[in-house]
């Protein structure tokens, strides 16, 4: 199997699945030409044509809006927000309509759409091209959400995502993109949104996470197991929304201590609802209290670099927490 | 009204295009909606109902736009008062009654929603919400929809010109412009947002936004139906022909309290109510076409019986009908099985 | 002391507040004249003017964005939403700017600023007039969100909110505007925000909540008392940004057994970071797991009466789950 | 650039109430602005800085339009290209050289945001965050409060053309002509968003967009900073005057790359650039001075030594300051005592 840079398996989704269904489209800011900021895009208006990898407007309102319009016409869009900082002028699009069009409808119009939207720090970037969203869009029913970690996972969620007969999110970590390479099959496959996956498996302590902290994990798990014996069990959520709550509790189960960790700051985060799952339904099983290694909250990270470093989880904080709690 | 046209004894409607039986068809529809929309109120006031909003005096313009469209090819995005609009396309007094009572068979939302939240796949009407002039960017994407895969079909929404302060008037219009889409924007400038009268929510004229989107903006007066027809089926042609979207201004005036739940004399006078019930321009089509020897009033106690007749039966259909079942109340929150949604 | 209607206490607080302070003024849609929709601004405008009851365009992030640049200007705005289903069209205003203007400029602009809007259902107002948009807004830093579920609370709080140097999101419940009455002081007086307040005491379990379901919970632990001998120690968190820990971890430290409770649906709710504060710091206290009582995971509540009913919490479900969590 | 006006021997600039000597510095700090602008690309390429995001060409209509403007009473809400405007307000380069290096010193933001986001209470400048348009309503706000209290101050705001088409545009432009507040809107339209050309972002004219909210817009030509003196002079007055907002749309060329990490040549030409960076009115404006005897090659390169001094000064202090502590890295998110804020 071909080594793909996350990025790469991003853009070889979208071309594929375009190939594939000429319903799907790319829609954004930049998104033609210059084949967005990142690059995420780039080929697939020489490929596709102007009306389907579509420079528009700068209003992400209407991004959202025209997609939704546009899907329940019976299209597969894929709109992408330049950073997800900058996807906030979209919220009512995406709270109020594409989560509510199915069940306000009673099942008569839907809204298979996606929204890729850029997360996470560590490209100096400062407080708006840093931030993570999730906790802003998490709890909203009727909208899904999924946070790649691997290139692997970044291509079949996609395609399951585009697939999708609802609204996704799919929340990609620009960290990731030129970071991270692994295995992708050259055709198709999906990986199921709402399943989590094993990254690692150990029997001293569960570490539950998305995105990219999961590397910094198992960086630390590595030299705990070299140098401490300590074998981390590390479960990728994949899917936030809905959580796998069988993966969540399987590996629980597996060890008796949780660390739960994503870049997002930690009060109202992902983490939360993980811990409160885990309270309502394992409580017994547990041998030291749930811990939560997260972004501080502060309301985004400065562009400085110690004021980033700072800020941002990185292998060797996970090590520490990791470490305490397996001696707890 | 009165009729022009240079030939003699050409009608204002045949100078249009409308044929005769058209004209009426589009004066009974204009009285179906006045006459579910009193019913309504009545029931709202009887305690039958928890709520109603009303379009009255609208339903004339929201009647003869649809007279332009193409029914079988274009998509509709309707606002809370387009009574006149839906029963045009085909939405049954019965099925305005089922929502009306927030019963399972309303095919909007099998009476999940307020009562005037209109939707219906089959008839090409998008299911709407209640946060204003979030239908606006969708209607552009159906327009977008349209023109990549080559479609003839032309979207039209409609909206308040209190909403029309949203940023989605703004985003939505400036994209279609871009584009060139098949839009039709109109604006029902009633003169009121609830309570604010139009002097405080704009300083401009609504019509006029359209020149700095690239587009033609047209105000048209609301009693005058013939005349809203004519402009939409303008504003239809050109979006056929690829020449981009229109926006209509609409100048009308909301008769009635912004809803059942709103005491309108609070904020404005019963005599600037008056005046403007006066102006209703469903008695004076209804002359217009006594005129012109196409209706008599044999016709019209015919017609008010036989509405009288169905809006009873509606009525006592969906005050009867059941509710959703428990079981199905917290349904379709994410399709059943991955097979849904993969249509069209 | 005189017994107040919450809207009441509401209006009485903005009216004393604008009498002490000229810079205070409210502005929203149809605030003026029509005295809001509920009527919660009725006579403003007579007493304080055109401009200090100010009817605004309809445009909520403009009556954010506005209200936001009054208040780096110096003045004392306090927002209106119509609903608060109505505020997501500002959620960009809210989260990006009002939220970040302190941290960003680092102190030397701040941004002193109230939104109000009505939460929650009951009222037959369908899926977008009901919405407790809680979780959209919690766990952003930068915010402080209140949620008074008493008159007594709704006037001290918005006292002390519109005095707070910093955003405030003040969610009142539409239910209890007219259903709920205490006692409530003439005079200056303020609810310190971030402090939760014991509603009612007892040894058996621990409600912690917000809004409008504590009114259920003290008629169902009432009748718990009578009927089962069981006593509910009732936390009512006041302000759900920042939580206040220590009175969480008092309350759950006296019983041992909790169920929280709310009307935002559960996931992702402010449940979810009471359990994992709880589950982080008292596992060992604990007699029951944690349990939570909220809305269901669906867009929004239905119209239709028995919809609406089986959608909302009452006395009865309740008392169901707090004689459930006694006798566990 | 050529002279104008009935009365021989009048320059364009007196004729429009400026003296020689304000015409100077004017141009002292469209000079200022150029030369920050290319140290600061030079630093980037040279790998001491990680951003920079560029003005050039644009400064001369900012830094006429702050002569218009009442440096005392008058809010500012620049955006990210503004720094003509800036050091027309009186922030230093030593400043803006502490914000590039993300210093603690940055009176901006102490280094926690990126460059070009402006903002000091001491010079009336008002932050500004990277979510585009944001600052319009601010600045809408900024004018509601002076009306209520009787300032006579105005608040003006800067955008590019692309980031006109926000919601947040339209709120705040109907916002404020619904009111007749103190606002001057100022688009800067330089042709790109990005990789987006204006034809891709709107069909019609930035400036026409203010007939649809009942106040004047007006399009002008960057290149000829007189003019814009002049039209925001008008402008100013009409605020001050109770006449309401003004739309300025202030036509230019961004002749860089959109920020240093932007490769423009995958979506525009070469040929295309250089045509533009030929009309700049930096060197036109100063041959106008020098034709009227106000300025000469000795004087050029006196300031240009000057300007190189305070320039390596300001990087080397820029260079050499330290970050925020991290102690200090995650204050302020709220107020840390009760009396914070309460001033004003
Ligand atoms: C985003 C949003 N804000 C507020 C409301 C509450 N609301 C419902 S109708 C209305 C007034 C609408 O006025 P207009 O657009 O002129 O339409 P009209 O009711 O006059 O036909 C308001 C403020 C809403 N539904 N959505
Ligand atoms: C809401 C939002 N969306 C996207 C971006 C990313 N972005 C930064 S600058 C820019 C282009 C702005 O173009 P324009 O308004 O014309 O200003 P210019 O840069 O040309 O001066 C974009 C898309 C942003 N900052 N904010
Ligand atoms: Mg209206
Ligand atoms: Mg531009």
């Amino acid at each position: 199997m071909p080594v793909m840079e996350y990025i790469e398996a991003i853009r070889t989704a979208m071309k594929d699945e375009m190939e594939r269904d000429s319903r799907v489209f790319v829609l954004g800011e930049d998104v033609g030409l210059k084949g967005g900021v990142f690059g995420t895009t780039k080929g697939l208006q020489q490929q596709f044509g102007e009306m389907r990898s579509l420079d528009t407007p700068l209003a992400e309102s209407a991004i959202a809006g025209v997609a939704i319009g546009a899907a329940m016409a019976g299209m597969r869009p894929i709109a992408e927000m330049q950073y997800s900082d900058f996807m906030f002028p979209a919220t009512n699009q995406i709270i109020s309509e594409a989560a509510k069009i199915r069940y306000r409808s009673n099942n008569d119009w839907d809204c298979p759409l996606v929204i890729r939207a850029p997360i996470g720090g560590g490209v100096f970037g400062g407080l708006y091209h840093s931030q993570c969203p999730e906790s802003v869009f998490f709890g909203t029913p009727g909208l899904k959400i999924v946070a790649p970690s691997t290139a692997y996972d970044a291509k079949g969620l996609l395609l399951a995502a585009i697939r999708d007969p609802d609204p996704v999110l799919f929340f990609e970590n620009k960290k990731c993109y030129r970071l991270i390479s692994d295995e992708v099959p050259e055709g198709d496959y999906t990986v199921p949104i709402g399943k989590s996956k094993v990254m690692r498996e150990g029997d001293d302590i569960t570490v539950i996470g998305y995105s990219m902290p999961l590397h910094f994990a198992m960086q630390a798990a590595e030299e705990l197991s070299r140098e401490e014996g300590v074998e981390a069990h590390i479960l990728d959520l994949r899917t936030i929304q809905p959580l796998d709550r069988e993966g969540i509790l399987e590996a629980v189960s597996r060890t008796g201590k949780v660390l739960i960790v994503h870049e997002d700051n930690k009060t109202g985060g992902v983490g939360a609802e993980v811990a409160a799952i885990i309270s309502e339904e394992l409580l017994y099983d547990l041998d030291a209290p749930i811990r939560r290694l997260c972004g501080p909250d502060v309301p985004a990270m400065p562009i400085n670099p110690p004021g980033e470093k700072h800020f941002l989880l990185n292998k060797d904080k996970l090590k520490a927490a990791m470490l305490d709690l397996a001696r707890f | 009204m009165t009729q022009t046209g240079s030939v003699k004894n050409v009608s204002r409607h045949a100078a249009l295009g409308l044929s005769d039986e058209r004209a009426v068809q589009m004066y009974e529809k204009m009285l179906l909606a006045r006459k579910f929309d009193e019913r309504a109120q009545l029931l709202q006031r009887a305690g039958k109902v928890n709520f109603h909003i009303s379009g009255i005096t609208q339903e004339p313009s929201q009647v003869a736009m649809t007279f332009a469209m193409d029914l079988e090819k274009d998509w509709f995005l309707p606002y809370y008062r387009d009574y006149g609009l839906v029963l045009s396309l085909g939405m049954t007094v019965k099925e305005l009654m089922l929502s009306l009572f927030a019963k399972e068979e309303d095919p909007n939302s099998a009476g999940r929603q307020m009562p005037g939240h209109f939707g219906s796949k089959r008839l090409r009407i998008v299911t709407g919400s209640s946060p204003v002039t979030t239908q606006v960017p969708h209607a552009v994407g159906f327009a977008l929809a349209a023109k990549m895969r080559g479609e003839s079909s032309v979207s039209l929404v409609s909206f308040g010109e209190g909403s029309s302060n949203q940023g989605d008037f703004h985003e939505g219009c400036n994209f279609a412009g871009v584009m060139k889409l098949p839009v039709i924007f109109v604006c029902q400038n009633n003169g009121y947002a609830i309570s604010v009268p139009f002097r405080k929510q704009s300083a401009g004229r609504i019509a006029d936004r359209a020149i700095g989107y690239g587009f033609p903006g047209i105000r048209v007066d609301g009693n005058d139906p013939l005349e809203v027809y004519r402009v939409f089926r303008e504003a239809h042609e050109r979006a056929l022909a690829g020449e981009g979207p229109t926006l209509i201004e609409i100048m009308t005036y909301r008769v009635t309290p912004h809803s059942t739940s709103d005491n309108d004399l609070a904020y404005r006078t019963k005599d600037e109510v008056d005046e403007h019930k006066a102006l209703d321009s469903l008695p004076v089509f209804r002359q217009y076409l006594t005129d012109l020897g196409l209706w008599s009033d044999e016709q019209e106690n015919e017609l008010l019986a036989r509405m009288r007749r169905e809006i009873d039966e509606a009525t006592q259909y969906g005050e009867n009908a059941p509710f959703q079942a428990i079981e199905d109340a917290f349904r379709h929150v994410y399709a059943e099985n991955a097979d849904e949604g993969k249509g069209q």
